[in-house]
């Protein structure tokens, strides 16, 4: 199995979400994080001193799926969060050897 | 004794020969001030002295209760929006009480009841007043009269900005801001309350549904109109997205503030407080106020918990607020229980109206529409019910008048704002939010929040 | 000239023949109205106007800044709730105002206040005034009195709210309200203000610590012990766990409204201003009433700081209230050191008062229960220490009727909300947050929080 | 009829005889205020009294005018510290109000106002008013004079609190406040307000620009030279690094609070009503209050988005402040046009002097400085450009006697409790902010922000 | 070693890291996350108009753990955070290849 | 590629991302965590009543890099992240098998 993480703009969110569901994938996990990149973020005025912000709201999604699903996942994500503009975001893929649904119990491919 | 602190100014006219700067701008005490002293040490009180001072003092009150409605409006409209506009709202409440007050010292005040006789208008002018230290003819001072009138051309100003939020730009809307409060609302509020053409007709709204609120609201729908919605607020579909306003707790605290300032907009209102009439009078519209609004609580709560099985806030504040325009027209001759119907009613044209307006796709953020514009029509026509000396025909005449001329003038003049300097702030930018992407302060900058609801 | 906004009005009667609907409603203004006004044009004002006037303008000014205790207690309790359950709490304050407002006319007024002589409580029936444009007989205008009288018992139902937030279903709180405003506190009111039973015997409490203050706590303490404890409030080891607040600026401002508004509770109890006697009364109430709230911050302030090592500022804020609750049953006759002591002893209650009650398991969120019922029976018992007209015995006999009555309905009541509708809210959504769970809509639908404190 | 409430206690004297504890607090009614009774029932009213309930009532409006300030000082506060030290914030608010209150009965008011005759200071000892039920000689009730007067003390307080925020520790600021609220405020206040040498001199201060504001930004400015600016606010190569306040709401609303209140501070500041020349005055003096702060705002707003770009709503707020201030030292003798301009100089000033002052390095949180210090300069030596009965000379003087005293006082003040307390927290407890380690209640606990910008 | 991510019911906090304390895990770190899955979340009604909240409230906890106890914290998880409803979350473990303590520098086994 | 995560406390946020920066790592994700650890965290009064805090507030830093830096990387934020008191956080180190940039689908290597 793989967990499939993207850090994508906030605004897409459902736009991903809904994709991804449409690809079989009903469960994801989001996290508001601030995101530092090439997008240099900007500079601000407060009373009259100049401060830059360069930490930018971004959200990360995180889905576990069987592996062979991994690259859809993928895919899909980049497809549907690409806006084009500097910022976008990047998505990382990486193995897990166990996945567990607690209500029940159920493990690995049943437990997504 | 502080008492003495003026020992050296007395209880005289102050002789002010301005010995610097700005001479033409000060002002001369006229001789005659110094004859007032005698009077106050005569035995007896003078009744037409202490009628002047309970008159004056009740337009004092009255002004400071509606000034502290703009800071209502400010947390009202805060607490609607989302968190990524506040800021925004606040500033742009801030500036026009600012604005407003400004413009109607320089235009307004005498546009709307100098020399108006029955017309359409009345005269251009700065407003100005005797210097200090003298006494004033008339029944109350002529500055806190000024003063009273001038909060209320700013609630119109409030109403405005509520609807327009989270997607109009700061400059077109004070240049708006700057129209409607130095000319637009004067020129219709001199029609009645400056003896115009409708007053002379027997037009009849004693604090101003009308004259305020719905002025407010009909100004509010056309910049709604020409401005558009917000976007993600309505699907392709018809669907309707609610974007929930960012704390309730100010939004409270808002409805509270009018609901204290209201007290002052109906019962100062009555503009004489000098004799055993005009205080019992007073002492009715403030309960018929507070009634009102209850009615209009009231209604919104059991309306709401029988279509939607669930009770919502915001409804129950703006069915307050419902309310509150509902009985401005005529707070004086309802009987109490009249009065929480008239509110009720309010209360119930909101929990109707307000989905009304999103199946017409009109964004009104904060619901201002309804409680303004529409419960300002309704408490308009019910001054009849309960007034004998009105019609129902004059009410929509005034009605009318009052619509067609601010809701065709706004339209205009948003057209004009848009085609000139633009009014909408671009996609991008609306969603970053004004906070940062106009102003450059968040209201609450540690808060990480990207607005994404639970 | 505004002044002539109502020139078609005239100064006369309103001659009012209501022409559509709602006759039997609104209100024939006498004949004799229009008596009035030559007496305004004498040249000296009459004594007994002057006064009417003064006396009706502190009921009206004592009555706007007690409704605005409504929002002080809003603030306050959205404060201290935790943030799941914010926009109830304002909704509850919202809406109890109002129904407080609607019952007080229709039943509670009379009930309180009409043929009480000397018993237990007046008559049933609406309350109404003379129509409008008329002039009143009597000391104030009938309506003023009204006003500030209904605001008193909104106070006491505003009480209960902060006890029993976070757990209480919506509606059943508001049945209760119904009938604590409508009934309860109409008739115990009674019985002293109303010139019933207690009044005969000499009991005393100038503007309620006991009649008002202590009806509300007794009632929360009441609906505390039926309704029981936040779930993980108290661990099974006798251990407290406590849940803090949501906003500490929003308790603050509470309490800063709370205090302001007591100016009004207190200094309007005086109920005249026409005399210099009167008006140097209220003064010394203003300021008795302020340092007396001084006393209980000091005191609350210092012994948290000598007891827990740092200074708890909830503590402070309720120190506060404690102060202007224990100084409500005399705010008159103490001198300015004493009304500070008085204060202060109000503080100490408090910081003592809020962990007893944890240690009894009783939740009482906001701490209402020391500040308004504990330090409501310290400032009724510490009347007799300087004011000479009133003894220890009867002061204490008034404490226990107001407690045994009181306390005994409201558990009757709440016994029978809880057997026949349920009063408590499930466990999942008590841990889901009741304004998710009961009104959905949240206070801060952006704020992502789970609860989870740092 | 509420009325009879009183009924045992009657319009006449309370014989108090205290019966149990602190008899000697307690007051007795002198045998004369029977006396008052018949006066009421005279046909008409005497001029006399009928002004001394007028000036009465215009102490106890401006007076819970004025107290509502501290409301607004602390939501402003509040809204300009970062979300960590908010809680600590408000207690200082709450606390400095109430110490200001009980100081300036034990020892300021004498100081200020006893036998001063064109001295340096006043008497020593507590205050007090003759016993309730009595009437009062002279203008005014004492109490309402003592009750208005305390209410600016604590305004100075407030000043100091903004500009020392988020790193000075809770005690030695409270000490501090003791001092300036019962030594310092009251002695200089005498120079001016108590008949001092500066009276004497024709130094002139309406309502207290340079008595009241200036004296709270000198003791800020020296407390914020000592105290040492916040860690992080300025880099080692000139930069500075703003930190953003937590909520502009609550700016927002501490703004417009504190303007609301600005009616009190000036209106009543003209210490009688009981004249049409007076209330005239009085409503003058309303309207050019307002205009100042429009102005003020304006200005701000014009200016910053001139020289950034953006309108900055903190700057705002701070114009509508430094608006208020300017007026307040002369708000009677200006034309309205006037009026308008000296606010909006107060405006400008605001603008460059924040920015200024971080050049010096001085860190000054929510720009107290600016505000009250600068701006109650310029008010102060504007009242010659429309008062004719003052000098620039005699301003001056006044300007640098206050300054000199005040300034060089709480510098050795805020030395010696540094060497002696100290007075700054650690850099461990500023980095975890004051409400965790100071007070140990977090002002949004809730709320997990690790206080991270965005 | 094993970092364990555990997505659970908010209130099962407390007793989760109570459990893991109990067999010896003295770390961990929390963060509040929003889940979408079948728990399908529920339509609310704001100002008359309906709508779906789709992503619930959770926490993330994760646990570095030496690979031999990782079995053992994720049985102890899934235990006490079990309610039996729909919605309990899930439990993913994969290795990581190094881990250090900052304060000290220590590595791997000892960082824990 | 290598994903390093580190927790450290808030207040060194903008010292380790200008080090990182410095050794050539320009992007990074933050997110705001709650720690539980040796460092215990401290009693608190409310009301009268004692309560342990448990949970400090900490940031979870994220950073993708070609596995060849992934030494440097964590050498660097255990230097400039460390105060030598007990809570400084930990260090983290895992294998991701793909990365993707969403704006212009570019991978692995030439997406960080
Ligand atoms: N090396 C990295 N490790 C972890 N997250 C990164 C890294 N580089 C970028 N990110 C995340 O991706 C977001 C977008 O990256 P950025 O460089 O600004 O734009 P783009 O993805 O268009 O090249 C950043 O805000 C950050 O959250
Ligand atoms: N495929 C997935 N990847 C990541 N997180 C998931 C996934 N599926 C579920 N989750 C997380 O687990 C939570 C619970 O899942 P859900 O399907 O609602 O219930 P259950 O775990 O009882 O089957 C979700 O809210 C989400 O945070
Ligand atoms: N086993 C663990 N798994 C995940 N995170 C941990 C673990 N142990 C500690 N942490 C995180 O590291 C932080 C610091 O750990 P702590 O034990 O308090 O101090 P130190 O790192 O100095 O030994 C904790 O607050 C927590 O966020």
């Amino acid at each position: 199995m793989k967990i499939v993480m993207a850090i994508i703009k906030p605004f897409k969110l459902e736009e991903v979400r809904d994709a991804l569901t449409a690809i079989g994938v009903h469960g994801l996990t989001v996290t508001e994080v601030k995101g530092y990149g090439r997008q240099k973020g900007h500079t601000e005025i407060y009373r009259g001193a100049e401060y830059a912000v360069s930490f930018l709201p971004k959200l990360k999604i995180e889905v576990a799926v069987p592996a062979d699903l991994a690259g859809k996942v993928v895919d899909t994500i980049a497809d549907t969060a690409r806006t084009g503009q500097i910022g976008d975001g990047k998505i990382f893929v990486y193995s897990i050897e166990k996945a567990v649904r607690i209500r029940t119990g159920e493990t690995d491919g049943d437990a997504l | 004794m502080t008492f003495k602190r003026y020992a050296g100014v007395g209880a005289g006219a102050l002789a002010l020969s301005l010995v610097l700067a700005l001479p033409a701008l000060a002002q001369t005490a006229a001789p005659e001030a110094a004859t007032e002293a005698p009077a106050a040490a005569a035995e007896f009180a003078s009744a037409k002295d202490t009628a002047f001072i309970f008159n004056t003092l009740l337009f004092l009150m009255g002004g400071f209760l509606v000034m502290w409605m703009a800071a209502g409006f400010a947390m009202l409209e805060a607490g609607l929006v989302r968190t990524k506009n506040v800021s925004m709202q606040c500033l742009k409440n801030v500036a026009l009480y600012s604005i407003a007050g400004i413009m109607y010292l320089l235009v307004g005040y005498n546009l709307m009841y100098t020399n108006v006789d029955g017309g359409f208008f009345g005269s251009f002018g700065v407003y100005g007043w005797p210097a200090s230290g003298t006494a004033n003819e008339g029944d109350y001072a002529v500055a806190s009269d000024w003063f009273f009138q001038m909060v209320f051309v700013a609630t119109a100003a409030s109403i405005v900005s509520g609807t327009l939020a989270e997607r109009i730009k700061l400059w077109p809307f004070l240049l708006f801001t700057v129209i409607l409060t130095g000319f637009m609302y004067p020129i219709t509020g001199s029609w009645k309350w400056g003896q115009g053409w409708l007053d002379a007709m027997g037009f009849s709204d004693f604090a101003g549904s009308t004259i305020v609120h719905s002025v407010g609201g009909w100004a509010a729908l056309a910049g709604a109109l020409v401005l558009g919605a917000r976007r993600g607020k309505y699907g392709p579909d018809g669907a309707v997205h609610p974007l929930p306003g960012s704390s309730m707790p100010l939004a409270t605290l808002g409805t509270f503030i009018l609901w204290l300032g209201w007290f002052g907009f109906n019962g100062a209102s009555q503009l004489a407080m000098g004799t055993n009439s005009d205080v019992s009078d007073i002492s009715r519209i403030f309960a018929n106020t507070n009634l009102a609004a209850c009615g209009g609580v009231v209604a919104a709560i059991l309306l709401t918990q029988v279509i939607y099985k669930k009770v919502d806030i915001t409804m129950a504040l703006n069915g307050a607020l419902a309310g509150l325009v509902s009985i401005t027209a005529e707070p004086l001759t309802p009987g109490p229980v009249t009065a929480i119907i008239i509110g009720a009613i309010g209360g119930v044209i909101v929990v109707f109206a307000v989905p009304m307006l999103d199946k017409l796709k009109i964004d009104d953020v904060v619901g201002a529409i309804p409680v303004h514009l529409l419960a300002g029509i309704w408490g308009t026509l019910a001054v009849p019910l309960t007034n004998g000396e009105t019609s129902f025909g004059t009410q929509i005449i005034g009605i009318l008048a009052y619509g067609v001329f601010t809701f065709g003038v706004s339209l205009v003049v948003w057209f004009i704002l848009k085609a000139t300097m633009g009014i909408r702030v671009s996609a991008e930018e609306e969603a970053l939010g004004l906070d940062k992407a106009e102003i450059g302060v968040e209201a609450y900058p540690e808060f990480s929040g990207s607005g994404m609801r639970s």
